[in-house]
């Protein structure tokens, strides 16, 4: 395995290009060393993008979205005082995997890259609308966080690819978000559901929303149905109900380790339906 | 497979060891450094018995390669005592027995002092949470958590 | 003379007798003796037995006195974690 | 032990200093299994079987073997069975066979090969350079399946003299035991349960994998070094599986990282001897997780049928179970313990217990804290929880009319001695628990658990220093703080400061024999042999003291660490304190010490009640505990904080066991879930504090009241957990663990 450092995406670009054999990205590596030490997977090259200017900033633009380094580590976004306002279920959702230990190492660039369907930011980045930029050979592309996975493992970057910045929308007025997922312990697991919502009111009335499943399909899904469920209701029991009917309907899970299609099928309604009432208080103003 | 050479401060001391860029942080003090404090109980992130601190943020030193630690200050369990004058929390530890077979306690010790650096009055279930990411199959917790509450009381009431 | 009580199980190789009179006055004896009166209780006395004399599950020592009309059982042997 | 020999009067034990390896803990100098080396070791690495069952057909290791950084590589060949030590049979043959497979890999994870080269990763690579040929054969992996007639045999001529003909090969042994008649009884009840339950195999999960240092020479001497719970067992089938003298070979115990019965056995220490032995050098090996938790003991999973008849006013008539449980490739399960425990806490006059040892394609089965009994407890204990629920009765007051106590006929036989089960269900009814107040949506269940606890062959060597200290030597590695334990004990009957004595874990070579850490029987049987060994030495102590004062010996007394005058004729004498005397000792007849080599017998049988408040989401079927308490028998407590942490250690498990805990097998055979990310054990904040009562009914075989603490604290927690859980949701739950999915399941079903 050849071990490098580039200070550039567009260095780390070419080199990942030129590379031969199965190459990764290290960002917090809490992924790629699990399978590097279980043998699963053994790249020849690895990347490092540590080194590279910029990549541990959180910035606030002018327009009030928010650009974060791809090795922003779960526990900066944590600590961050102002971005967790603005979009508590990203940072929820991200301070969700694994420990304090892992907190200080994993990023949402991995998450995303692992192409797992049960990374627990994905489906919050999804409900937020998050972009990923992407640095190529051939320059850059955004490209919405629900186009990256394209299977288990997989993912749509090209050979040469890297993702090189994550882009989160400004949170604007009367908005709020939530992720939920469930697990069998109260840490430390990987997510047999997750729910990600984002709502914008118009006083009582919902007028945007955005809602996302994971670990219930191959891929994070974006579920346009359980959006239309909610909006222009005021939440209440009648559009939780549809809500929850929409998210179950929506899933396509397997049977594994980790839980049955009933179970999965089951809970992603009733976490949808908590998660939109979390979505919903905060869009209220409400301390959630 | 040629090795890398790595520069890098541990517990304050100035050290070199040429790794394998597959191998880990924690390979790197154990085998290479003789800092054997730090013990791999999984090698994927789930135990915590390898928590090291990477300078001054709590991690899995099985989950960062040895090469990674270049120009970091890096500090483990065999650092928390000031020479031979015990941490608070080493001391509370021994006291209410919140150790049976002591493999988890030097992540539990490093994992702890991180917490109490960074938030001197933490409650129990602030503690149980920062904590579960270092498994203890002897105790049950319930001594750990009362060690390193009440470490942090004595602390609070010292400063 | 000692009654021993064996496990149910033991009666297919007593011809049905769960209670066995040996004369013994340890129990090593009483395990020689019990083989004496039922040869085919070698194979459970080999798999392993524990002793319980008045209730004190004596584990594997031969060499423990059987007071004079003890209660004495045959159990399998004990094993710990 | 005779009666008078007693002690219930202690200056030193039962308090609680701190544990004499307290600081090399927390440093983090305390050396383990993984923390050695030794100059120009290796590094050893095994390749395992990828199938659940397979012929092996060849294994071609040349290219390992051409690589420059491999030094050595073994298989079958190269242990004992034929070549050295012709007739290898019995639990040797299982294990030998366990360690390194032989014509057929028995389990995901079987060993096949071995390499040892010059870095861990060298090793590791290595492994992908041996070529192994299978035919891969039809596998089984669950106990009722492996039972039914046409299940693939794992091993023909397995079984023992004990199966009734007529049984699949895979049932290996048969337990049938009880009393009374049952049918009879069950015909006086009111009502009568009849129920099946199933648990699934869990493991030890000590946080510490397996590690060991090893080095052979030609000349048949050699040195180990491992983590294990008891060395000597080490050194005995090491040798017996290499071919060696038993003598030859020197263990020495690191420090043990957990073991709950897990490390009573071998795994990777023969394999790093043969490796040594093959390339002349030191061989360090290390398991990974994911080897641990394929290739090493976990518990047998189970599947029981329970019936038992009560009458309204709660008297049980009659109780039955079979017991059936798989325990690996391999005889061992230990059905026949499930049996015998499964009833012991009450007092029947009808009862039947049938228990089976059946094998499966799976790792051999390893004790596992009271090995057998919780599950049992769970079937019955269940049961007896539905008799209340529908008979309207209080599950403490039910289990305290028909509970044990002295003069018993045990559900296994014999009469009980003095035990304390009743106290324990007292201090349940009394315990400010029991009488709280419950939120919605939670429930609370109890259960009461048995274990036998064991004594064992037992050595311990006290050498005085002449400035009166003591130094004690015990061969039974230090599981939870038990140098604590010897050393109170030790203080006790010396007479001096606690701190004035080091208590070591000798190797092989510095001590006799001595069996395993397990059984409950470390502050048991090494505490006593501690103590006699003490007491031996201050018989010595007196002697000198004796000989000064020109006085018979049996005028001398030892009292508060001092040699005193006593009796008519002993004459007037100033105590002569013990560092007076060792001072002196090399001139006065020679060192001091004293020593104790037994087995003892009397180890007591213990009790215990749980009480606990579980709370499920009908939503989800996710459950949590939130209240917790143990009460439990320990005789005497020697050090009452090491005590708490047993019983709050067992209660924590049994919560993993009971609630997410379990071995995951695909429909290849393969374990699913062999790392901790998907083994669930509980962590920091699924828990509350346990709170913990420590009763003390002395046990008679012990001079201080003794009973042995570590294992039956893990007894009760999966029926009491089970108990609350079905309370708290409305529906009996008969399968462990009861995850979200089953209790979801569940509560569908129960509509």
């Amino acid at each position: 395995m050849d071990y490098h450092s580039p200070a550039s995406f567009a260095e780390a670009s070419a080199l990942a290009a030129n590379a031969t054999g199965i190459t990764r990205f290290l960002a917090g590596g809490t992924d790629v060393l699990v399978q590097l030490r279980s043998d699963l997977v053994t790249p020849d090259t690895l990347i490092d993008i540590k080194k590279i200017n910029g990549v541990s900033d959180i910035t606030r633009n002018a327009d009030g979205s928010w650009s974060l380094g791809v090795a922003v580590t779960g526990a900066e976004m944590s600590e961050h005082p102002e971005l967790g306002r603005d979009w508590p279920g990203v940072v929820e959702a991200m301070d969700l995997i694994g420990s304090t230990q892992v907190q200080g190492r994993a990023t949402l660039t991995g998450n995303l890259c692992n192409g797992s369907p049960a990374a627990d930011s994905v489906p919050a980045m999804v409900a937020a609308g998050v972009t990923v930029t992407v640095t190529g050979q051939d320059g850059t592309r955004e490209v919405a966080v629900e186009d990256i996975p394209t299977g288990p493992g997989k993912t749509s970057l090209a050979k040469g690819e890297v993702v090189s910045a994550i882009n989160i929308p400004a949170r604007g007025n009367n908005g709020g978000d939530a992720y939920l997922r469930f697990i069998p312990r109260t840490e430390m697991d990987i997510a047999v559901v997750g729910v990600g919502v984002s709502l914008r009111l118009n006083g009582d009335t919902v007028t945007e929303a955005r809602v996302s499943l994971g670990a219930v399909a191959p891929t994070v899904l974006l579920v346009e149905d359980c959006a239309q469920a909610v909006i222009g209701t005021t939440l209440d029991d009648a559009a939780l109900d549809a809500l929850g009917a929409a998210a179950s309907a929506a899933c396509n899970p397997i049977d594994d380790k980790r839980g049955t299609i009933a179970f999965r099928t089951e809970v992603a309604g009733v976490l949808a339906k908590r998660a939109a009432k979390i979505a919903y208080a905060r869009a209220k103003g409400e301390d959630v | 497979m040629s090795k890398l050479h790595v520069s890098t401060t541990v517990n304050g001391d100035p050290v070199e060891y040429l790794c394998d860029p597959r191998e880990t942080l924690l390979d790197c003090l154990r085998d290479k450094l003789n800092l054997t404090g730090a013990k791999e109980g999984c090698g994927t992130g789930d135990c915590g018995a390898c928590s090291v601190t990477v300078d001054g943020r709590l991690v899995c030193s099985c989950l960062m390669l040895g090469v990674e630690a270049e120009g970091k200050e890096i500090e483990t369990v065999e650092g928390i005592a000031d020479g031979d004058v015990l941490h608070p929390l080493q001391k509370k530890m021994i006291e209410y027995a919140a150790l049976q077979c002591g493999i988890c306690t030097p992540g539990i010790l490093v994992a702890a002092k991180s917490l109490l650096e960074k938030n001197p009055n933490p409650t129990e279930e602030e503690t149980r949470y920062w904590l579960a990411g270092n498994l203890c199959r002897c105790t049950g917790y319930d001594k750990i958590i009362r060690a390193v509450m009440d470490t942090a009381a004595e602390m609070r009431e010292a400063s | 003379m000692v009654e021993v009580h064996l496990w149910s199980s033991l009666r297919s190789l007593t011809g049905g007798c769960e209670v066995v009179e040996v004369e013994a006055r340890t129990t090593g004896e009483l395990l020689r003796e019990l083989v004496r009166a039922h040869p085919q209780l070698q194979a459970p006395i080999d798999a392993g037995v524990s002793v319980a004399i008045d209730g004190r599950i004596i584990a594997t020592g031969l060499s423990e006195p059987i007071p004079e009309g003890a209660e004495v059982y045959l159990m399998q042997r004990l094993r710990g974690g | 032990m005779a009666l008078d020999d007693r002690k219930s009067e202690f200056t030193f034990v039962g308090t609680r200093p701190d544990r004499p390896d307290g600081l090399d803990k927390v440093t983090g100098r305390a050396k383990f299994g993984a923390d050695m080396s030794a100059p120009g070791m290796l590094h050893g690495a095994i390749l395992r079987s990828p199938h659940a069952h397979a012929r092996i057909v060849k294994i071609d290791a040349s290219k390992a073997e051409a690589h420059k950084d491999v030094k050595a590589v073994v298989t079958r060949a190269d242990f004992a069975d034929v070549p050295f030590k012709p007739g290898l049979e019995g639990e040797f043959w299982n294990v030998l066979e366990n360690v390194m497979a032989g014509e057929k890999a028995l389990y995901d994870g079987h060993a096949v090969a071995a390499v040892a080269a010059t870095s861990a990763l060298a090793a590791r690579d290595a492994l992908k350079l041996i070529e192994v040929e299978y035919e891969v054969l039809p596998h089984v992996t669950d106990v009722d399946k492996a039972m039914a007639p046409d299940a693939p045999v794992i091993r023909e001529g397995a079984a023992d003299y004990s199966v009734p003909e007529g049984m699949h090969p895979n049932v290996v042994r048969y337990h049938e035991s009880g009393h009374g008649d049952v049918e009879a009884g069950f015909a006086e009840a009111d009502l009568v349960i009849e129920d099946s339950f199933v648990t699934e195999a869990t493991h030890q999960g000590y946080i510490e994998p397996h590690a060991c240092l090893g080095a052979l020479g030609g000349d048949g001497k050699g040195e180990l070094w491992c983590c294990t719970q008891g060395h000597w067992i080490v050194q005995k089938t090491c040798a017996a599986l290499l071919g060696i003298e038993t003598s030859q070979l020197r263990v020495t115990a690191s420090e043990i990282g957990g073991g709950f019965g897990g490390k009573t056995t071998v795994f990777i220490e023969p394999v790093a001897l043969a490796l040594s032995r093959k390339a002349n050098r030191p061989v360090k090996i290390v398991m990974s997780r994911s080897e641990v938790f394929r290739a090493t003991g976990p518990t047998s999973s189970a599947s029981m049928d329970i019936k038992i008849g009560m009458k309204k006013d709660g008297t049980i008539t009659a109780a039955e179970g079979i017991f059936r449980l798989q325990g690996g490739a391999f005889p061992g399960a230990p059905g026949d313990m499930t049996a015998m425990c499964a009833f012991a806490p009450y007092n029947l006059t009808n009862v039947r217990q049938v228990g089976y040892d059946v094998m499966a394609n799976r790792p051999k089965q390893a004790a596992y804290r009271a090995p057998g009994a919780p599950m049992g407890a769970f079937a019955v204990e269940s049961v007896l929880d539905e008799l209340c629920n529908q008979l309207g009765l209080d599950p403490v007051d039910v289990r305290l009319k028909n509970a044990a106590h002295e003069g018993t006929k045990a559900s296994y036989g014999p009469t009980y001695e003095r035990i304390g089960l009743v106290e324990t269900l007292e201090a349940a009814k009394a315990h400010p628990h029991y009488s709280a107040p419950l939120k919605p949506g939670q429930g609370r269940g109890i259960s009461c658990g048995f274990w036998f606890n064991h004594g064992g062959e037992t050595s311990v060597s006290l050498a005085l220093s002449e400035d009166g200290s003591a130094q004690v030597m015990v061969g039974t590695p230090d599981i939870g703080g038990s140098r604590a334990s010897m050393a109170l004990m030790a203080a006790e009957v010396l007479g001096i400061p606690y701190e004035n004595i080091r208590v070591t874990v000798a190797d092989t070579a510095s001590l006799g024999y001595n069996d395993v850490s397990h059984g409950s029987r470390v502050t048991y049987a090494s505490g006593l042999a501690t103590i006699k060994a003490a007491r031996h030495a201050v018989e010595k102590l007196c002697e000198r003291a004796a000989a000064k004062w020109g006085i018979p010996v049996d005028a001398v007394k030892w009292e508060d660490g001092c040699a005193v005058p006593s009796g008519p004729n002993a004459g007037d004498f100033d105590p002569i304190p013990l560092a007076d005397i060792t001072a002196d000792m090399g001139r006065t007849g020679g060192p001091i010490s004293g020593h104790f080599e037994a087995t003892p017998e009397g180890a007591g049988v213990s009790f215990g009640t749980h009480i606990v408040d579980a709370e499920v989401d009908p939503e989800t079927g996710k459950t949590s505990i939130t209240r917790y308490t143990v009460i439990q028998d320990a005789g005497k407590a020697i050090h009452p904080t090491y005590v708490e942490g047993q019983y709050q250690g067992g209660a924590a498990q049994g919560i993993g066991w009971a609630l997410n805990e379990e071995y995951i097998y695909g429909d290849d055979g393969r374990l699913q879930n062999s790392i901790f990310l998907d083994y669930r054990i509980p962590v920091a904040s699924d828990l509350p504090m346990i709170d913990t009562v420590i009763v003390e009914v002395p046990n008679p075989g012990h001079p201080f009241g003794v009973r042995g603490v570590g294992e039956t604290g893990i007894v009760p927690p999966l029926a009491a957990i089970a108990n609350a859980v079905s309370n708290a949701a409305g529906v009996r739950m008969r399968q462990l663990p009861m995850s979200p999915p089953r209790i979801l399941a569940a509560l569908k079903d129960n509509g």
